[in-house]
């Protein structure tokens, strides 16, 4: 199982803060085709457009694998500070 | 060994208390820097009445150190110090703090800054702005993001 | 119209005293850069317990009034204070405090280390070293001189 | 006349901080040839050495030219901040 967090602007489109996914695949860009599926606006924000990706609290390209555990985030570019 | 402090807090600060922190004991520390910022109107026109700060748990303390450490393997540094609130702030609030400390006046302004242009790139923090037209998240700033990449 | 303070003096600063003064009704200030300089032992093996800093009173005042303004048209910068202490001095005792406040942080890191590179080079201050064998005035260091250079 | 002033280790090793002068030169430059005349101490400080000059509380080259009620300082590099 992984788990799936949304944050900000996000979370708000999607109307969605957490999924929790016993079947996943295998990298970060498979898991967002994937989610894309769900519906349209879910394809346009995770595929199409610039959120970025956190596993295990760490920012991630498309390609890092995933494991059975793994804390995935979707978010938009960060405006702290 | 370079003391660091992290912390994320719905609270304000106290840049005097931070600053005194880093000082104690430190009768090496020849050169301090230190990095307010604010809340301020800086959108275009509408009429920003405050800010509601979101993060990411447990993240964001990462990101921060992480930054911290990187500062603290470029320069000589002593003493670094973050603090950043969440949740909700009005216009001229604090938002976040940055203190390094360092025997020399050069390292501990390229760390300070290298901080925040990380901090404004790299930490899990969204803005949402509170005007009188309604609530808006703020937009990142390619210029953020040109700046990050000149260290 | 930036908001000028330079101040020399030989009671100690707060920098509490002088953030909140810089802050003093301007919502619009989004970042405030800070320099703090404080005493500390920085020649090689030789114990140092103090200082003396001399001045040339009304030149001094001159030429840190002069870089703030040559500060204030290269940045766009809402405040900047200078306070520069004269006298006898303890060891781990404030030297100098710079305060610059922008809307933009850049602005505010660059004229904060712009004021206290040109300060460093140009402002008619001098220090002697008391130190365990006796009192040394200190050497200016040609490092200070190719730093001014750079801006 | 004009005034001269000496600061930090030049004011010590020349054991003088002001001097007032009513015969003085054209420039910075003459102005540091006459006072070297004093005693070779002098003429190694003022002449040969790195003493900076300020003309009215300017830091000005050795062509400046003097005036009557012009205030001459002479000091070593400085060393605050």
């Amino acid at each position: 199982m992984i788990t799936v967090l949304f944050f900000a602007q996000l979370r708000e489109q999607l109307q969605c803060d957490k999924l929790q996914l016993d079947d996943y695949p295998q990298t970060v860009a498979e898991l967002r085709a994937m989610l894309g599926k769900k519906s349209p606006l879910w394809s346009e924000l995770l595929v199409s457009d610039t959120a970025l990706a956190a596993v295990n609290q760490t920012i991630s390209h498309d390609q890092v694998s995933l494991n059975s555990g793994d804390e995935v985030a979707f978010f938009p570019p960060v405006t702290g500070g | 060994m370079t003391k660091f402090t992290v912390r994320i807090q719905e609270a304000d600060f106290s840049l005097e208390h931070e600053y005194q922190a880093v000082l104690a004991g430190k009768a090496e520390a020849g050169a301090v820097v230190s990095f307010v910022g604010l809340v301020r109107d800086f959108n275009d026109g509408r009429n920003v009445t405050g800010l509601k700060l979101e993060h990411y748990p447990g993240m964001t303390e990462k990101a921060l150190n992480d930054i911290v450490q990187q500062a603290s393997e470029r320069w000589q540094l002593q003493a670094a110090t973050v603090i950043h609130r969440v949740g909700q702030l009005s216009l001229a609030e604090q938002i976040v703090l940055v203190i390094v400390t360092s025997a020399h006046r050069g390292d501990a302004f390229d760390a300070c800054e290298f901080i925040m242009d990380f901090l404004k790139t790299q930490a899990p923090f969204w803005k949402k702005e509170t005007t009188d037209n309604g609530e808006f998240w703020v937009v990142a700033k390619s210029a953020d993001q040109d700046k990050a990449k000149t260290w």
